[in-house]
C-alpha cells in the first residue's frame, strides 16, 4: 500500500491511491448542512472520516457525544437521518449508506446543533436517569403524569422523525427458489458458492454488502498469490459466467422461517436496490423484498468485533479494530492521526500493523493478556511501537471526541497517552442470529470466548467465522466442504477442487468484558446509553436473567438490537451474580436480522392496490350512467346512480325506489355467489346443508334456504334453484361467497365423502340482472321475445329457467329481493355488457331507471328481508323469524346445537320491525333498546337496531331491529337509544315487513 | 460493586424501600447501592393456602388482590421461567374498554377504573397513558356496527365517540384519505383507551405483591398435580412439590397442557399471534389507532417505538414465533393505512402463544375438579383485562363464587349456548 | 330490434398492441376460448378417462397437468376436477362435453369465468417471480405442468406451453373474469422495467 | 410454513386455510346425548403440545381439505394426506 498520507485538505484523512474507491467519480454529499466530498466506492461513514468528521450524532438518554464505531451494519452510533422531505428517512446507518451524488443526511436528536446540544443537560441528571428510573417516580400527583411528565419523557424518546408524507418510492417483492441459497459472500460464503455452482445446482449467493469479499476487502490478506479483492473478482466472474447461479448483492438475508417436509425452509430477505441512488431510476423500486425457498443452506454470516467496557468507551474517536482496518484498507481512510490499540485477541494486532503501514503514528499496543505470541510483539518492535501486555485501558477522555487515555499497565501504573483514535477488539461474536430463528439456541465456546452455532435448521450448514472458524484458511476449507456437501444433498455431482494457498493466521483470544477501575461512565449499549452501572442496579434489584435484565435496562433493544452489547452486558451481569455465561444463557434473536423498512413487506400491497378490485362485467356500463361505486369486500357495485343535478344521496335513493316500485328498475346483482352443484346425491346434499328441504323442491323452481354452522348459528342465505333432477345452482351473500364454498367442499370432502355430488364456484360465470317492478314482465317479454314465455301461468313466482337466448344460453329466475313483480336474468359473463345494454333498451320505453345497493336495501328492509347486518353470526334461526323453516324431516347442519338453552331461549331477542312515532324522527342504525321508562344501563339493554332506511313508500325512516321477545311486543312503543349518534327516538315496535306484506306484487 | 442479594433477603425479611422522587435522588448521591431485590425471589414453601400457577400479569395480579383484599397473603405465584415471560412480556399493551356485549363490557370497564389508579396502588409507574383508541370504519356497515358498541359503552357509563372522515383527518392527517383502497369513513374513539408499559406492569404486581407477603417463584415449572380422593391438593414442580388449600391457573398460553396435567380438556386452542416493534422516532401517532379494511393496529411506546401487529398467524402453535404471510399482511395493512411511515423500519418481530376461547371470550371459573380454579381464554385481549382479572379471580378464590362483573365468564357456556361472541365467528378460535 | 345478437367484452379491454419487435415480457389476450369445468362423478374416473380418450383421444391427467389434443386440452386442478378447453369459440362446447361424458362426470361451463393471458418473451419468469409464488424454473415446471395458486392475491391458474420457435417460455394464465383489471395492474406493473408488449397473438 | 399438497405439491402456508382438529366427525344426531356429543365435537378440540392432526383448506389451489400432521411446538410438517382413503375425488 503506497501510504503517503492525507491528500486533499478536503479529504484530510484520505489516504492516497489505497482503497477499493473510485477516484475518477468524487461525490458530494451534505452534512448538517455542510457539504464535503468523497468518492464512489465510500459509505457516508468512510467518507466523513476522510473528511475528518469525527462527531455525528447524540446518543439516546444522554445525549452524549458520537461518532462511529463499526464499519458494518451492526453500527450502533452512527444514525443519521438521510434524504428529505417525503423520502426523509431516520435513523439510517452511516456505516452502510453508500455514497451519492447530492446525498443529504443529518445528525439526529440533538438540539440546536450537534456540537451544542441543549439535551446534553441530560448527562448532568445521569445519577437519576439510571435503568428504570422512570418506574420508581412520576407517580405523584397522579395529575401530572398525562399532563406533564409524560409527555415530556415521550418528546424525549425517539431518534429520528419519519415524514408525514406518503412514501414516494414503489417496492417489490418477489419469489426465489434454488437448490442451495449462500449467506454471506466473504471468503468461506465465496467458497462455497464455487463448489455448488459448478456442481450445476441452483444457487443464490447473498451478501448485504455492496461489494462482495467481507473480510478480504478490510484486511490484506493474500489467496493463491493475489490480494484478497483481486481473489474476490476473480470468483465473482466465475460465478457470474455460471448460468444457474445467481448473486444478490445489497441484500440482506433477515428471517428464516418454517420450511416443508422436504426439508425446504423459507428465507426473507431484503435487496436495496436503489438507496444507492439519490432516486429509484423509473420502473425500479428502492427496495424489493425475497421470499426464498431453499432446499439447503450455507450460512456464511462471518463474526462481529465486540467492544470492551471501559470509562468513555463511548468517546467519537473509539472505534473497533477490524472497523479501522476496514476503513484504512478498503476505503484508504485513517480515522484519525493519533491511534492507539486495545486489545484482548490476536486478530486486534492487524490494526495496528495497518495503520503504521499506513503511516498513521502508533502510540501503544495494549493488550489485556500478559502472554502474546512473539511474532505479534516481534513485528510491533520492528515498527518501533510501545507494548503493553496486561495492561489496560481504564478511562477515554475527551469532550466531543477522544483525546487521550488512561491506561493502567500490567504492574499497576496508571499513565497517560494523547491520542485521537483508540481500536478495541474485545474478540470476535460469530454471527449466529440466523442459526436461532427458528428456535434454535446457540452453544457457548471457551475457546473463543462466545457463543457458536448450536441446533441449527434442518439442511443450514454454518461455515468460516459464523461457526467460530476465525482464520482465513479454515473460511475456505469449511465453506467449499459446506457447498460440496449441500450440492451433493440436492442431487448434483459436486467438482473436487484445490484448496487455495494462503498463509496461517492468529486468532487466539482472552476475554476482557470489562475494565473495573474505570473513574467515568463505562457503556455496555451505546445507543441506548446502559453503562455497567445499570447492570449492576439490575442485579442488585433481582432482574438478574438475561431477559429480565434487558428489559429493565434496554440492553440490545436498540436498533442494533445488541449486536454490539448484550453479550458484554451478560458477561458482567455472569461476573456479578457468580455464575458462568453459559448458565445464563443468551437472549433470543429475532428477525429481522437488520431492520427492515415497512414499505417492503408491503411491496406494491398499498393505496389502490391494497386488495385486488373486483369488478361485474356490467361495471363499464354503470360507469357510463355515472354511477357512485362503493366497496363490497373486493367487489365495487354501484351504490347509485345521480341523475343530472342530483347531488343529495337520499333524493337519489328515493328517485329510485319510486321508480322501481311504480314502473321498472334495473340492478346488477352478479356479485351474489353462485355455486353449481351437481351429482346423484346433490338434493341429500342440499338437505344436510340447508335447514329446510331441497330435495322436494320441482325441476324448475326455485327455493329460499338457511344455512347454519355446526354450531346452531346462521351461516348464510340465499336461494338455489333446481335445473335438473342432479343439478342445483346455489346462490350466497356476496359477502359470504368464499366462505360458504369453503364450508360445502367441507361437508362434501370430510363430512360426507360417500356422496356423489359436484360443486364448482360459477360467480364468475354470469352476469346476473335484477330487473324488478310492475312493467317487469312487460320488459322481459320485450326483451326476450319468443325465447322464452314470461307469462305470470308459465313462469310463475320461484320459477326458473334456462334457455337460448340472442345465441347464447340464458337463465331466468322469478325472485325478489325488493318486493316487487321481479326476475333475474343471468347470461354469460362476457355478454354481460351486451345484455345490461339490452336491457336498457328494452326498458326505455317503460322508463326504465337503473337502481344501486343503497335502493335494493331501502326496499329489502321496506320486505322485511335480512342480510348481513342480521346475519352477523350471532342469531339463530328463529331469531329471525325463520325458525319454522327448520325441518324435522331431517338432520342438517347446525340442527343440535341450536337446540342449547342459551340458543333456544325464549327470552331471545327476535326479529321486528320498527318506525318512530314521531314520524319526522330519523332513525340510526346501531340504536339499543329500552323499555319506555327504564333506566339507561346495559343491564335493562333489550337489543338494539340491525338496519335503516328512509322508507320512500310510507315517507318517513324504518327499521329493523332484534329485540327482547320481539315478537310478543308488537304494537309496544320502545326508546330507541343512540347516545352516540342522533340521540334517542320513540318507536313502535311493527312487524318487519312494512310494504305489501301479503305479498301481492311479488306474485302479480 | 454491591454483591447480588440472591434468596438472602427473603430470609432477612425486608420492607421495600418506598418508590418515590426523593428516594430516588437520595438514592441517586449514593450510587444507588441500597436498592433492594424489586421483588423476593423466594424459595417454595412445602404448603401455601393457595398456589397461583403462571407469573404473568393475571397470576401476580391475582396474587396481590388476594392478599390485598382478601387478606390471603400465605400464596405463592409459581413461574416455570423468568415472570413476565408469557404473553404479559410481549403484548403490544393495549388497554381500553370498547366491548359491546354486557357480558364483558363491565368487567372491562372495572379493569380501566383499576388501570386509572394503578401506580397508586402499586406504589410503581406502569405508565398507563390514555392517548385513547380509534378503531376507523371504512363502510356504512361497518359505522353501524360501531355505533351499538359505543352506544353499549355509553348505556355503561364508558366513554365513547363516533367520529367522521373528518374529525379523524384532524387527529391523524398523515393516514390515507385520497388512493386509500377502502377510504376511510370514520372512526369509533375511545379516549379513556390508550397503552401502558407491560413489562412494569408485571413488576409492578410482583412487587407490590411480595411487599405483602406473596411468594414469587421463578423457574418453577408445574409438572403435575397432587390429587387426594378426587380432590387437587397441590402441585408437582421442577422444584419439588408444593401443597396448596386452593389452586389457581393463570398460564395463558399453556393453559391446555397444565389442564391436560389435570386431565381437563377445555374449550380452548393455542395459537400464534404476532407483534412488530419498528426503529425508535420522534412522537408520530398519539394514540392507539385500529385499521377497519384489513388487520392492522398500531402505537408508539414510550421509548418511540411504533408497536404493531395484526392477525393471528390462524394455526395451532406453542412456538411462540409466527410466520412470513402474516408479516406481509400486517405491513400491508399498515402502508394502506399510513404509508408515511413506510421508511420506518421494522426492528424486531416476535410471537406470543394465545389461548383462544370458542366465543374469544374469557374464562373465570371453578372447574369440575375441587380444589382447582381456572383464569383462561384471554385470546388476545388479555392484558388490558389484568387488573380486573385478578381481582375477580381473587374473587373467585377466597369466596368461591364469581365476581359480579365475571359473571358470565363460565366455562359451561359453550355447552349451554349462553356464548360471549363479540365478532361472532363462532367455535372457529383462528378467526376470532 | 335490428341488431339481435349480444356482442361479447373482452376482460382485458382497449388493450393498445403494439408492434414493437421485441419486449422483455409479451402477452396476448386469449379471450374467446371455450372453457368448462368437468367434475368427475363417484366412482367414475376410469369410465371418464375412456370417454375423454374415445371422444378427444386425450389421456386424462391424473395430477396438476395439461394435456391438448386438436383443438382440445384438458388441465388438471384438483384431484376430481379439470378445466377442459376448445380454441372452437361459442357456447357449443359445454354441450359437446356434458354429451360426451355423459353421467361420468359434471360439466360446467366457464367460458366467461376466466381472463386468459397468453405470455412469453426473455424476461417473463423474472416477471413472474413477481407475482407467483411458484417455481417455474424449466427444471422444476416442465412443458404441460399446471398450477393453481395466487398471483399477488389474485386466484390464478397457469401451465406451461412448449418453448416458442425462439426458444422462449411460453406460459397461459387464467384469472377470475371480475379481476382481470387489478392482475392486468400486477402484471404490467411488474413486467416494466423489462419493456412490456401487448400482441394480438402469441404462437 | 410449506404444506406438501398431494395433489399440488409443496406449497406456501398462505395458499391454505386452516380449521384445526382433523379428527371432527359429526356424532349421531339422533343419539339421546346428542347435545353432549356435538358439544363435544365442536367446542373441546385436541390442542397438543406436539404432533397434531388438523384439517387445512388448499383454498387457493386445488381446493382439497387435507389432513395434515404437524408439530405445533416447531411446526415440522410431518405428513399430509387426504382427509379419506378415496383421495379426494
Ligand atoms: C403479540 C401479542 C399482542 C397482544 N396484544 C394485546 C393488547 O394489545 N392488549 C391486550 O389487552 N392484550 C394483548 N395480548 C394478550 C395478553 O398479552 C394476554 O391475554 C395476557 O397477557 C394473558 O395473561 P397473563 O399476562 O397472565 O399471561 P402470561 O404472561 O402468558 O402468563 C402465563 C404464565 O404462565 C407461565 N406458565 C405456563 N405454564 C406453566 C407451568 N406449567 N408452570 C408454571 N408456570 C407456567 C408462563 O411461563 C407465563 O409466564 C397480546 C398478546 C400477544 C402475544
Ligand atoms: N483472526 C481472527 O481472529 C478472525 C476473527 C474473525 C474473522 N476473521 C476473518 O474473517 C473472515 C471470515 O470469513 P467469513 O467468510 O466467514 O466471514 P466474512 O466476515 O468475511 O463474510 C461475511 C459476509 O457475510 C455478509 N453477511 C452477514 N450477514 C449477512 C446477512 N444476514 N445477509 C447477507 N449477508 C450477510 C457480510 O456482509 C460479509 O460480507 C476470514 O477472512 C477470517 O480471516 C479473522
Ligand atoms: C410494547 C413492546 C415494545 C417493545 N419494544 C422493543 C424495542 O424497542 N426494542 C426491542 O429490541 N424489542 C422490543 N420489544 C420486543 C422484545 O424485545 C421481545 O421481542 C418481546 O418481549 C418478546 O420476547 P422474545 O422475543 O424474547 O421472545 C418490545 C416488546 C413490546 C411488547
Ligand atoms: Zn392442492
Amino acid at each position: 500500500m503506497n501510504a503517503s498520507g492525507p491528500q486533499e485538505s478536503a479529504q484530510p484523512n484520505r489516504l492516497a491511491g489505497a482503497g477499493l474507491i473510485d477516484r475518477i467519480r468524487p461525490l458530494s454529499f451534505q452534512f448538517d448542512g455542510k457539504r464535503y466530498t468523497g468518492f464512489d466506492g465510500d459509505t457516508l461513514a468512510s467518507a466523513l472520516l476522510a473528511a475528518g468528521v469525527r462527531l455525528v450524532g447524540r446518543s439516546f438518554k444522554y445525549h452524549r457525544p458520537r461518532g462511529i464505531l463499526t464499519a458494518g451494519s451492526e453500527e450502533p452510533n452512527a444514525l443519521v437521518e438521510l434524504r428529505s422531505g417525503s423520502r426523509r428517512e431516520a435513523n439510517t446507518r452511516a456505516t452502510v449508506v453508500e455514497l451519492f451524488e447530492g446525498l443529504e443526511a443529518r445528525s439526529q436528536n440533538r438540539w440546536p446543533s450537534l456540537a451544542l446540544d441543549v439535551g446534553a443537560v441530560n448527562s448532568l441528571f445521569a445519577p437519576i436517569f439510571v435503568a428504570g428510573f422512570y418506574y420508581k417516580t412520576f407517580m405523584w400527583p397522579a395529575v401530572l403524569w398525562e399532563k406533564l411528565y409524560e409527555p415530556v419523557i415521550r418528546r424525549a424518546a425517539g431518534l429520528g422523525r419519519a415524514s408525514t408524507e406518503a412514501d414516494p418510492d414503489t417496492y417489490e417483492k418477489a419469489y426465489a427458489f434454488c437448490d442451495v441459497l449462500i449467506i454471506g459472500a466473504g471468503p468461506a460464503g465465496l467458497a462455497a458458492a464455487l463448489s455448488t455452482a459448478r456442481s450445476g445446482a441452483r444457487v443464490i449467493l447473498c451478501d448485504e454488502d455492496f461489494l462482495l469479499g467481507g473480510r478480504l476487502n478490510g484486511e490484506r490478506y493474500e489467496i493463491d498469490g493475489v490480494s484478497g479483492p483481486a481473489w474476490t473478482r476473480q470468483v465473482e466472474a466465475e460465478l457470474r459466467a455460471s448460468p444457474e447461479t445467481r448473486i444478490l448483492r445489497r441484500t440482506t438475508v433477515f428471517g428464516v422461517y418454517d420450511g416443508g417436509m422436504s426439508g425446504t425452509h423459507t428465507f426473507a430477505a431484503l435487496q436495496r436496490v436503489s438507496d444507492h441512488l439519490a432516486i429509484p431510476p423509473a420502473h425500479q423500486p428502492r427496495q424489493r423484498l425475497w421470499r426464498i425457498i431453499a432446499q439447503r443452506t450455507v450460512l456464511a454470516a462471518g463474526a462481529l468485533e465486540r467492544p470492551i467496557v471501559f470509562g468513555g468507551n463511548d468517546r467519537p474517536g473509539v472505534m473497533m479494530a477490524s472497523a479501522v482496518r476496514t476503513y484504512v484498507n478498503r476505503f484508504g481512510v485513517i480515522p484519525g492521526r493519533h491511534a492507539a490499540l486495545f486489545t484482548t485477541s490476536d486478530d486486534g494486532w492487524k490494526t495496528a500493523f495497518d495503520l503504521a503501514a499506513a503511516g498513521v503514528r502508533l502510540a501503544a499496543i495494549i493488550d489485556a493478556r500478559s502472554v502474546v505470541a512473539p511474532v505479534l510483539t516481534e513485528e510491533a518492535k520492528r515498527l518501533d511501537t510501545r507494548v503493553f501486555c496486561g495492561a489496560q485501558v481504564v478511562d477515554a477522555h475527551g469532550s466531543r471526541a477522544l483525546e487521550r487515555i488512561t491506561v493502567r499497565e500490567d504492574a499497576g501504573r496508571l499513565s497517560q497517552l494523547q491520542i485521537d483514535t483508540l481500536a478495541v477488539s474485545g474478540g470476535w461474536n460469530p454471527n449466529v442470529a440466523l442459526c436461532t430463528h427458528l428456535g434454535g439456541r446457540p452453544r457457548w465456546s471457551d475457546a473463543i470466548a462466545a457463543f457458536v452455532p448450536g441446533d441449527v435448521p434442518r439442511g443450514m450448514a454454518v461455515v468460516g467465522a459464523a461457526a467460530g472458524s476465525f482464520s482465513l484458511k479454515d473460511a475456505l476449507r469449511e465453506g467449499a466442504a459446506a457447498g460440496a456437501a449441500a450440492a451433493e444433498a440436492t442431487g448434483f455431482k459436486s467438482v473436487k477442487h484445490r484448496e487455495p494457498r494462503v498463509t496461517d493466521e492468529l486468532t487466539a483470544v482472552v476475554p476482557l468484558w470489562c475494565v473495573s477501575e474505570s473513574k467515568t461512565k463505562a457503556f455496555v449499549d451505546f445507543q441506548h446509553d446502559v453503562t455497567r452501572e445499570d447492570v449492576a442496579l439490575a442485579a442488585r434489584e433481582g432482574f438478574s436473567s438475561v431477559e429480565l435484565l434487558k428489559r429493565y435496562t434496554t440492553l440490545g433493544m436498540a436498533t442494533d438490537q445488541g449486536k454490539t452489547s448484550s453479550l458484554n452486558g451478560h458477561a458482567i451481569m455472569a461476573a456479578l451474580t457468580e455464575r458462568a455465561i453459559p448458565e445464563l444463557g443468551t437472549t433470543t434473536s429475532r428477525p429481522p436480522y437488520t431492520p427492515v423498512a415497512l414499505a417492503a413487506f408491503a411491496g406494491v400491497h398499498r393505496g389502490k392496490h391494497f386488495k385486488p378490485t373486483r369488478l361485474t362485467s356490467g361495471h363499464a356500463w354503470a360507469e357510463g350512467r355515472g354511477a357512485t361505486f362503493m366497496e363490497s369486500g373486493e367487489w365495487l357495485r354501484a351504490q347509485w346512480f345521480a341523475a343530472p343535478g342530483e347531488t343529495d344521496w337520499l333524493t337519489i335513493i328515493t328517485r329510485e325506489v319510486r321508480a322501481v316500485r311504480s314502473g321498472v328498475g334495473v340492478c346488477d346483482v352478479s356479485t351474489l355467489g353462485k355455486i353449481d352443484i351437481q351429482g346423484e346425491d346433490a338434493a341429500a346434499f342440499l338437505d344436510r346443508v340447508y335447514i329446510n328441504l331441497f330435495s322436494t323442491l320441482p325441476i324448475g323452481k326455485v327455493r329460499y334456504g338457511l344455512m347454519l354452522r355446526e354450531d346452531g348459528l346462521v351461516l348464510d342465505d340465499g336461494t338455489s334453484a333446481r335445473l335438473a333432477p342432479q343439478q342445483y345452482l346455489m346462490s350466497t351473500t356476496t359477502a359470504n361467497a368464499a366462505k360458504v364454498m369453503r364450508h360445502l367442499e367441507h361437508a362434501r370432502q370430510v363430512l360426507w365423502p360417500e356422496l356423489d355430488v359436484q360443486i364448482v364456484s360459477v360467480t364468475e360465470q354470469w352476469a346476473q340482472y335484477a330487473i324488478a317492478g310492475p312493467n317487469a314482465r312487460r320488459l322481459l317479454e320485450r326483451l326476450l321475445g319468443d325465447a322464452i314465455d314470461v307469462s305470470n301461468a308459465a313462469f310463475p313466482y320461484l320459477a326458473c329457467a334456462e334457455f337460448s337466448w340472442r345465441g347464447v344460453t340464458a337463465r331466468l329466475f322469478r325472485i325478489s329481493f325488493s318486493g316487487e313483480l321481479a326476475y333475474e336474468l343471468a347470461v354469460p359473463a362476457r355478454y354481460g355488457d351486451a345484455a345490461i345494454r339490452a336491457i336498457m333498451s328494452a326498458g326505455e320505453d317503460f322508463g326504465i331507471t337503473p337502481y344501486g345497493i343503497e335502493a335494493l336495501g331501502a326496499m329489502r328492509i321496506e320486505k322485511g328481508h335480512v342480510t348481513g347486518n342480521e346475519l352477523n353470526g350471532t342469531t339463530t334461526a328463529a331469531d329471525l323469524g325463520l325458525g319454522r323453516m327448520m325441518s324435522k324431516k331431517k338432520d342438517f347442519i347446525g340442527r343440535v346445537l341450536a337446540r342449547r338453552a342459551g340458543l333456544a331461549d325464549a327470552n331471545r331477542a327476535a326479529l321486528v320491525g320498527i318506525k318512530p312515532t314521531d314520524k319526522s324522527a330519523r332513525l340510526y342504525a346501531g340504536a339499543h333498546f329500552l323499555t319506555l321508562g327504564a333506566e339507561v344501563s346495559l343491564q335493562n339493554d333489550q337489543g338494539y337496531v340491525t338496519s335503516v332506511a328512509f322508507s320512500p313508500m310510507l315517507g318517513h325512516w324504518i327499521g329493523l331491529g332484534l329485540l327482547v321477545r320481539g315478537q310478543e311486543r308488537l304494537g309496544e312503543r320502545i326508546r330507541a337509544h343512540s347516545p352516540i349518534r342522533g340521540g334517542d327516538v320513540d318507536v313502535e315496535v311493527v312487524a318487519s315487513v312494512f310494504f305489501d306484506p301479503e305479498g301481492a306484487r311479488l306474485q302479480s | 460493586m454491591a454483591r447480588y442479594a440472591g434468596d438472602s433477603t427473603a430470609r432477612l425479611g425486608f420492607a421495600l424501600m418506598r418508590y418515590s422522587i426523593f428516594n430516588l435522588v437520595r438514592q441517586a448521591l449514593s450510587g444507588h447501592r441500597a436498592w433492594g431485590p424489586a421483588w423476593r425471589d423466594a424459595a417454595p414453601k412445602s404448603a401455601y393456602d393457595v398456589v397461583i400457577i403462571g407469573g404473568g400479569g393475571h397470576g401476580l395480579a391475582t396474587a396481590h388482590y388476594l392478599a390485598k383484599i382478601h387478606g390471603i397473603s400465605n400464596v405463592a405465584v409459581l413461574e416455570k421461567g423468568w415472570i413476565g415471560s408469557g404473553n404479559a412480556g410481549r403484548n403490544t399493551t393495549i388497554i381500553r374498554s370498547n366491548y359491546l356485549l354486557a357480558g364483558n363490557n363491565p368487567f372491562y370497564e372495572w379493569s380501566m377504573k383499576l388501570w386509572e389508579g394503578l401506580e397508586q396502588d402499586l406504589n410503581y409507574n406502569a405508565m398507563v397513558s390514555q392517548r385513547g383508541v380509534l378503531n376507523l370504519y371504512h363502510s356504512d356497515a361497518q359505522r353501524d356496527t360501531y355505533a351499538r358498541r359505543g352506544n353499549a359503552m355509553r348505556m355503561h357509563g364508558v366513554d365513547a365517540e363516533l367520529l367522521d372522515a373528518e374529525a379523524v383527518r384532524r387527529m391523524l392527517p398523515f393516514l390515507d384519505f385520497n388512493g386509500a383502497r377502502f377510504p376511510i369513513h370514520g372512526g369509533l374513539l375511545q379516549r379513556r383507551g390508550g397503552t401502558a408499559r407491560h413489562d412494569a406492569v408485571v413488576w409492578g404486581y410482583a412487587r407490590a405483591a411480595s411487599d405483602r407477603g406473596v411468594d414469587i417463584i421463578q423457574n418453577c415449572e408445574v409438572t403435575g398435580f397432587i390429587r387426594e380422593a378426587g380432590t387437587i391438593v397441590g402441585v408437582e414442580t421442577t422444584r419439588g412439590s408444593i401443597r396448596a388449600g386452593k389452586i389457581g391457573m393463570a398460564v395463558a398460553g399453556s393453559t391446555s397442557r397444565v389442564a391436560e396435567l389435570a386431565g381437563l380438556k377445555l374449550p380452548i386452542e393455542s395459537h400464534v399471534l404476532q407483534a412488530f416493534v419498528s426503529e425508535a422516532i420522534k412522537p408520530f401517532i398519539p394514540g392507539v389507532v385500529t385499521f377497519g379494511a384489513g388487520h392492522f393496529y398500531i402505537s408508539q411506546s414510550d421509548k418511540g417505538g411504533l408497536v404493531f401487529g395484526g392477525d393471528l398467524d390462524g394455526y395451532n402453535s406453542y412456538a411462540q414465533r409466527g410466520n412470513l404471510p402474516t408479516v406481509e399482511d400486517v405491513c400491508e395493512g399498515a402502508m394502506a393505512l399510513m404509508p408515511a411511515i413506510g421508511r420506518v423500519r421494522v426492528l424486531r418481530s416476535w410471537g406470543g402463544v394465545m389461548d383462544m376461547s370458542m366465543d374469544g371470550s374469557p374464562i373465570i371459573d371453578r372447574t369440575v375438579i375441587a380444589g382447582l380454579y381456572l383464569n383462561a381464554g384471554w385470546c388476545y385481549g388479555g392484558f388490558k383485562a389484568t387488573p380486573a382479572s385478578g381481582w375477580c379471580f381473587a374473587h373467585l378464590l377466597a369466596r368461591d363464587e364469581p365476581h359480579a362483573v365475571a359473571r358470565a365468564y363460565r366455562l359451561d357456556r359453550f355447552a349451554t349456548g349462553h356464548l360471549l361472541d363479540e365478532r361472532g365467528v363462532g367455535a372457529q378460535p383462528n378467526l376470532h | 330490434m335490428a341488431d339481435d345478437t349480444l356482442t361479447a367484452r373482452a376482460p382485458f379491454t382497449d388493450l393498445a398492441f403494439s408492434s414493437t419487435p421485441y419486449g422483455g415480457v409479451v402477452v396476448a389476450d386469449r379471450d374467446g376460448l371455450a372453457l368448462a369445468a368437468v367434475l368427475v362423478r363417484k366412482g367414475c374416473l376410469a369410465a371418464l378417462t375412456a370417454r375423454v380418450r374415445e371422444r378427444f383421444g386425450i389421456e386424462l391427467p391424473r395430477g396438476p397437468r395439461r394435456i391438448a389434443a386438436g383443438t382440445v386440452a384438458f388441465a388438471g386442478l384438483g384431484p376430481a376436477t379439470w378445466l377442459a378447453s376448445s380454441e372452437e369459440r361459442g357456447n357449443a362446447f359445454a354441450l359437446t362435453l356434458k354429451e360426451a361424458v355423459g353421467d361420468t362426470a359434471s360439466v360446467a361451463d366457464q367460458s366467461s369465468g376466466y381472463a386468459m393471458l397468453r405470455l412469453t418473451g426473455a424476461k417473463l419468469r423474472e416477471t413472474l417471480a413477481k407475482v407467483l409464488p411458484i417455481d417455474l424454473h424449466p427444471r422444476a415446471f416442465a412443458p404441460g405442468d399446471v398450477a393453481s395458486t395466487t398471483a399477488s392475491h389474485i386466484g390464478a391458474t397457469l401451465w406451461r406451453l412448449e418453448d416458442s420457435a425462439e426458444g422462449l417460455p411460453v406460459f397461459e394464465i387464467a384469472v377470475f373474469r371480475s379481476l382481470a383489471g387489478s392482475f392486468w395492474d400486477t402484471l404490467t406493473h411488474s413486467a416494466a422495467e423489462f419493456g412490456f408488449v401487448t400482441r394480438e397473438t402469441i404462437s | 410454513m410449506r404444506i406438501q399438497c398431494p395433489f399440488c405439491g409443496e406449497r406456501d402456508l398462505s395458499e391454505f386455510a386452516y380449521l384445526g382438529d382433523a379428527d371432527f366427525r359429526r356424532p349421531d344426531p339422533d343419539a339421546a346425548d346428542a347435545e353432549a356429543r356435538f358439544f363435544n365435537a365442536v367446542y373441546v378440540r385436541d390442542n397438543p403440545a406436539g404432533p397434531h392432526d388438523e384439517l387445512w383448506y388448499h383454498a387457493s389451489g386445488c381446493r382439497s381439505w387435507l389432513r395434515v400432521t404437524r408439530n405445533t411446538r416447531t411446526h415440522e410438517i410431518l405428513a399430509v394426506n387426504f382427509p379419506t382413503p378415496s383421495g379426494g375425488s
